[in-house]
């Protein structure tokens, strides 16, 4: 691959890892330091982007803090959901498996899904090969909730609507 | 006040009692397994002990080492016992050494000659005493005492372990070769899910955090042990996702590596002698940049020797993706 | 406030220890992991209530490593074959 | 003051879900289910803790370290837990 086109693809992960970092340093030197943490931060921007590539993805604003609203507001419903069944003096548990063909493609938008449905009401990722990913449930029907993720994922990478894709 | 006080005795305490049963179920305990989760949990909570003993170096210490390396270790050495029970695996190298086996003893009684008149020339009488330590660290150019306690007053002592490190190292080499065990967590060939997006994630975290512990050091809780666990961890991770493939052949970048803190370390006590009748004095100018130099070598260096130490290879190659072989080290 | 904060961190611990009863029954090799879990995110409460406690900043940097190197942990127990760990664990397998 | 009493009300909370966690593990009946309990309610618990403790910070860098730590450790934590529940899965006859 050529310097330019690395340069063109890396550029925007390039910045947006760098922005974090600077967060990072910011929160863990309290502001000092600048001199050797801006070289620090440089080098490990250049250092991850050859260790664990990554592409930039462009967000969808709206669909960001849309996607963080429901994101704060399931888990913490998934959390009581759970406390409430573990608390509960018979232990209300519906048992489920199923198995659920993934419509969003391979990549970050995958990787932000299966990593939310284990925060979400009674959902618990549990497999994932190739497009098939099975989920254990706690609290009777999990196939609703994971299509209503699938699309706020899709909504947040602006991508789009799942059930519109062939 | 009293409340405070009994909440603080009440966190003690029990934290004492989980140590004390930890430690005996990771040592007394019918499964291998088990006392490994034992003992990893008991890393866990000597972390918390140390925190709650106000002495955060130990505290990020303990978690860098205690959390990260220590688990995977201990599992790779279960891993090793299972397999030696059945012998019909390929050995990862059979070669005799290079070096005639008469060489081990002049070069041991020379290093032990060497110790020895090294340990005579400390001066018996007049040393340091606690309270003047004390004193010469809150005046002394770095810092944070314990900085100044590892790479000043008692440098031969990090040296020494430097030392310790690197021969652990071979040790493990040479058993590897020895008893035949076979290649450790060998590169899978199915790749696991999320895994990579873990390893984006936390890459340049651990990176970032690793060298702010180095720089944090000098003046601050941290230094080149914490930073070089971290960064020895994520090494490990990296192996044990499959993105560093163990060879067969020494590279130069790695045996660098893993040479280059105790390298500088004694080439800086050799050099000290020009400037003071001692080795490991520190010169009147340009103290501070010299610390931070060998602490950067000792932070590679420790890095490097951990990854090894649990991959057991002679060295590592980095792998970008499964169709994309090659790569730096 | 610094005494409210201890005592969340005391509760937190006496919770690690009852979690320390699945490690101790089991039954299968995952309950234990599962406690590794448990101790990763109640570890890493617990030294934050701490640091707030006794108002010493470097804990919360203590709790991020803790953070950051438990998924190592969990990572390297995944990476071990099922068959080293029947022959490991007490022997009581896998799945009871 | 008003801040101090925002402060214990969340990580009051905050320590109700953990105890909640610790109970689902003991009491749910298989591995699966104590993973739910888990990743959700200790989750919950830490969120609201670092919360409560940002507030109670108030600077900056204090606000930065919390909001990093809380970040990781959810997606530390959901990976873990699918690993590991990948990871038993795979163990050898399903239940």
């Amino acid at each position: 691959m050529s310097l330019r086109r690395r340069a063109t693809q890396d550029l925007p992960a390039a910045f947006i890892i760098a922005a974090l970092l600077a967060l990072l340093w910011l929160g863990l030197a309290e502001g000092e330091g600048w001199w050797f943490g801006g070289p620090a931060i440089l080098a490990v921007v250049l250092m991850t982007l050859h260790l664990s590539p990554v592409r930039a993805q462009p967000l969808h604003p709206l669909g960001l803090l849309r996607f963080v609203a429901y994101f704060i507001s399931q888990s913490l419903y998934g959390g009581l959901d759970v406390a409430g069944r573990a608390l509960h003096p018979r232990l209300p548990l519906l048992i489920e498996k199923r198995q659920i063909a993934v419509q969003l493609p391979d990549g970050p938008a995958r990787t932000v899904l299966v990593g939310t449905i284990s925060l979400l009401p009674g959902t618990l990722a549990v497999d994932l090969e190739d497009d098939l990913l099975t989920v254990h449930g706690i609290a009777g029907d999990p196939m609703a909730n994971i299509r209503r993720l699938e699309k706020r994922v899709a909504d947040l990478f602006g991508l789009p609507d799942a059930g519109m894709r062939i | 006040m009293p409340v405070s006080d009994l909440l603080a005795s009440g966190f003690d305490v029990l934290l004492c009692i989980g140590l004390l049963w930890l430690a005996w179920q990771a040592i007394t305990g019918t499964g291998l397994f088990r006392s490994v989760v034992m003992f990893m949990v008991f890393g866990l909570m000597m972390a918390v002990t140390w925190a709650r003993l106000g002495s955060p170096d130990l505290a990020l210490a303990e978690a860098a080492i205690g959390a990260g390396i220590t688990g995977a270790l201990l599992l790779n050495a279960c891993r090793a016992a299972v397999s030696e029970m059945r012998s019909d695996e390929q050995p990862l190298r059979d070669r005799p050494s290079g070096v005639p086996k008469w060489l081990a003893l002049p070069l041991s009684l020379a290093a032990g000659v060497g110790l020895a008149w090294l340990m005579h020339s400390i001066p018996r009488d007049g040393g340091p005493t606690p309270e003047a330590a004390i004193k010469a660290a809150e005046t002394h150019f770095l810092d944070n005492p314990i900085t100044s306690v590892l790479l000043d007053f008692r440098a031969i002592d990090t040296l020494l372990e430097m030392a310790v490190l690197l021969l652990a190292l071979v040790g493990a080499r040479v058993l590897l070769d020895q008893r035949r065990l076979p290649a450790l967590y060998p590169v899978p060939d199915h790749p696991m899910p999320m895994l990579p997006s873990l390893l984006a994630m936390i890459t340049p975290v651990l990176l970032l955090t690793g060298l702010y512990l180095f720089w944090a050091g000098s003046h601050a809780p941290g230094g080149a042990f914490q930073a070089g666990a971290l960064l020895g961890a994520l090494g490990v991770m990296y192996q044990l996702a499959g993105r560093f493939t163990p060879t067969h052949e020494p590279g130069t970048v790695n045996a660098l590596l893993i040479t280059v803190g105790l390298g500088l370390f004694s080439l800086f006590a050799c050099l000290s002698l020009l400037w003071a009748p001692a080795p490991l004095s520190h010169p009147e100018q340009g103290a501070y940049a010299l610390v931070l130099l060998i602490e950067f070598a000792l932070m590679l260096s420790i890095a490097a020797t951990l990854v090894l130490l649990f991959v057991g290879s002679r060295s590592l190659q980095l792998r970008r993706s499964t169709n994309h072989p090659g790569g730096r080290q | 406030m610094n005494t409210f904060l201890l005592g969340a961190a005391l509760f937190l611990l006496i919770n690690l220890a009852a979690g320390m009863v699945r490690v101790y029954l089991g039954p299968t090799t995952a309950d234990r992991l599962l406690t590794l879990l448990l101790f990763g995110t109640t570890t890493v409460a617990t030294l934050l209530l701490l640091a707030y406690s006794q108002a010493s900043a470097v804990l919360v940097k203590v709790a991020l490593l803790f953070v950051m190197l438990a998924a190592i942990a969990s990572v390297a127990f995944v990476r071990f074959p099922h068959e080293t760990v029947q022959k490991t664990d007490d022997g009581r397998g896998d799945h009871d | 003051m008003l801040t101090d009493w925002w402060t214990i009300a969340l990580v009051t909370v905050g320590c109700a879900f953990f105890l909640a966690g610790t109970v689902g593990l003991l009491r749910f009946p298989d591995v699966h289910t104590r993973l739910h309990a888990l990743t959700k309610a200790d989750n919950v618990g830490l969120g609201l803790i670092c919360l409560g403790l940002m507030i109670h910070d108030g600077t900056l860098p204090g606000i930065l370290r919390l909001g990093f730590i809380w970040i990781l450790a959810i997606f530390a934590a959901t990976v873990s837990a699918f690993l590991i529940a990948r990871w038993h899965e795979s163990a050898g006859t399903e239940d």
